[in-house]
């Protein structure tokens, strides 16, 4: 049997379909940001960045960008009325106590007792940078990770112990990518669902760990 | 009549010492100090330890202050970005430490600092690299079940921060992502210098109003308001 | 659409079980919720523990709900007042347990609660009675030459507290001193249940002007105006 | 020789002309409270209770007291233009780690070493009750002590080592009392001024403890 893996826009749409209304969001730099496009109007989701601001809106118009609002990835956004602005610790404290519902996160891997690595390539030559992915991945009530299943190079994210450096221990429940979404269970990676005609067994062929069904 | 408006950058900023610990405000271009990071990099104060989110972009600002060779260590949780290659160069060839600390622990740290805390225990960053210090595993410990680590304050001598408005006794607003890392830095230094865009009759700032209370800043200096430019936006 | 706006104090209240922890914001009557703890007072939970700077005036407020054999635990840094009679009779009798708390360590253990902190380290209380939990010392840390007290967050199940001005979304502003705990205990609390003296549209209080965030905030009740009285004022 | 006791509100004028100008105090309930009525007009002294405001101003006209607007003693107070409200932690924040210049307290004893007796007479049947008052005495950059010298029973309240619990171990830096301004130092306490007529070895007999000269 043939499958199609999901666009991006499939995948941030999979993923708002998700998030229930009134829920407390952090979407991470990256493909996540593109969550945002895919709540209906009126539907009211607040979305926290971890730069100081609740209630983020969407794009400015061009000619609109004021660079003194901007989001976590210092791209100019927009706040909506009823939204507010805080600083750095108190900002923080909104994830690092679970006050956060959800924080949607890239990967580069998922471990499959929940561990996640995200922020760090462990390549000498490459510059570290953390940013709020370690408060993210820890802090708020559930985490999410969203990214394409397989590395340019095939290779799974899914794994058994990540091979990069972690950001957090334990820290992910569930995992959307382009072929499946997947929970992170006490006895491993579980799936809820993946795109027509890819099966369990294919899955974890492709994934090279096993997928319980 | 107490009045802690400077004359001028380089007046608030003449007695910052060589070997000074200094905190500079601003996520992006956002509560970002230019003036005053120019200002410092005219003073000539070296062998400093910056404690900033970033590490500077293009070569303006702090990553000028860096290519002056007038910094010792960065404290800080996003060094990488995409114009970012003074400190990458830097920090490839051994020139300058670094210490990587998670966002949201560098705001606690910073605060803890100002808040007379000696240290914390945080789950943020257990079981990671980022649990180490110089190379040594931070203490940890189990507190209900879960896993923390012990993290200490970051104190500085000085506080770089840009603020909005201001007025004589120090009372400080900020302009929306802009107030970032001000409060919290303002609280933490010996000395915290504030630009501000507006100077206010005291009073004029709501008291309800006030961010940053004047007992946590020593000098406020007025400077142009200048459009806040994109900095070190990733293509997403 | 999201409305956090509640019809009555007793929809508010509705669900607090026995055995809750409570926090109640104020200091003197600034901030006092006392409609919210009237409410609480007919809704009938009991075995409570209740989590604020004082341990109630005369017989109304918490002063009540303590006559009314509802407290189990009372964690407070100031229970005696010129009018704590109901308190003192209680304490004095054995009737209510008491955790004394440095007015700081209380803010701070309630602040860390919000923040995620596990534990952390304080100068406050060192070498006194109050550095012991349950008659046992609380551990003791030299940091840089100086001693410090580990201190534990202080988590609660509900807060309740008063604010001045709120929206569906459930920011809310103060008015003055009534700030007090409020947007600490709004952090710490499983469910925070604010009341306001007025009702704001979305964006009517000004996104730089809201104190404390929505997020921190389950329920807004409206109650009607009344005039803060002078309560636990002591002769000077 | 004889010598007057100084009246509280020689005390207060006292005490008050050591607070430089721009200095950030705080001036515990009761007695030192007195201390804000001696500032020179146009002198700008930055007066904090720990209740949540800075640039605290007198007493309101009778009629226009808010009890939204108290001090730290419950009593009405007003707010200085340039005055700001913050929330407890934030408050206590500026005591705890020093920003506060000056804390000026009451105080049962102070013993030779500068520890702080003023929470607590330790009797059973007192209920207990500390306020701010291990904060300020911790946290301030110098905490000076304001009391009559000797108790309403004519017993010393400078003592070798307090009876009462303590508020702060080795915290007072100085002592104003109605006879003397005395020095806390590593030898002990060291006289810096006693009323007309006493001398230091009269203090000294009187407080039943050594005051160097």
């Amino acid at each position: 049997m043939s499958y199609t893996k999901l666009t991006r826009e499939q995948l941030a749409a999979r993923v708002a379909k998700d998030i229930p209304e009134g829920a407390y969001v952090n979407l991470g730099i990256g493909l996540p940001t593109m969550v945002a496009n895919h709540f209906a109007a009126g539907f009211e989701v607040f979305l926290q960045s971890e730069n100081g601001l609740l209630g983020m809106g969407p794009a400015p118009s061009k000619g609109d960008e004021d660079y003194d609002l901007i989001n976590a990835g210092k791209q100019p956004v927009t706040l909506l009325p009823g939204g507010s602005f805080f600083h750095s610790a108190d900002s923080f404290a909104m994830m690092r106590a679970g006050h956060l519902d959800i924080a949607v996160l890239g990967a580069f891997q998922v471990a499959a007792n929940g561990d996640l690595a995200n922020w760090h390539t462990g390549s000498k030559d490459d510059i570290p940078a953390v940013g709020g992915a370690m408060d993210l991945a820890v802090g708020a009530k559930q985490t999410w990770v969203m990214m394409e299943h397989l590395t340019k190079s095939g290779e799974s994210k899914l794994v058994s112990r990540c091979s990069y450096p972690i950001t957090g221990v334990n820290c992910v429940s569930r995992i959307y990518t382009d072929l499946a979404v997947i929970d992170v269970t006490p006895d491993g990676f579980r799936l809820v669902e993946a795109v027509a005609g890819l099966s369990c067994d294919a899955l974890s062929a492709l994934s090279n760990i096993a997928i319980l069904e | 009549m107490i009045s802690k408006i400077s004359p001028s950058v380089s007046a608030a900023l003449a007695d910052v010492p060589h070997g000074a610990t200094i905190m500079v405000g601003g996520f992006g271009g956002a509560g970002m100090p230019n003036e005053l990071i120019d200002g410092l990099l005219e003073q000539g104060a070296s062998d400093l330890t910056i404690v900033a989110n970033n590490a500077g972009n293009a070569e303006f600002g702090l990553a000028a202050l860096l290519k002056a060779g007038r910094v010792r260590k960065v404290i800080c949780s996003f060094p990488r970005q995409v114009d970012s290659y003074v400190f990458d160069a830097l920090y490839r060839a051994g020139k300058i430490d670094l210490e990587l600390v998670p966002q949201g622990n560098l705001a606690e740290r910073i605060r803890a600092a100002g808040a007379g805390i000696g240290g914390f225990f945080t789950q943020v960053g257990f079981g990671t690299e980022l649990a180490k210090a110089n190379g040594v595993a931070k203490e940890t410990r189990e507190i209900n079940g879960e896993m923390y680590v012990l993290e200490s304050p970051i104190h500085a001598d000085v506080a770089l921060i840009k603020a909005e408005r201001g007025d004589r006794w120090g009372n400080l607003t900020y302009r929306m992502t802009a107030r970032n890392f001000g409060p919290v830095m303002a609280m933490a230094a010996k000395t915290t210098i504030a630009s501000v865009h507006e100077l206010c009759e005291l009073g004029e700032i709501s008291p309800e109003h006030v961010i940053t209370p004047g007992i946590f800043v020593q000098r406020v200096v007025k400077i142009a308001r200048a459009v806040t430019v994109a900095s070190g936006v990733k293509a997403s």
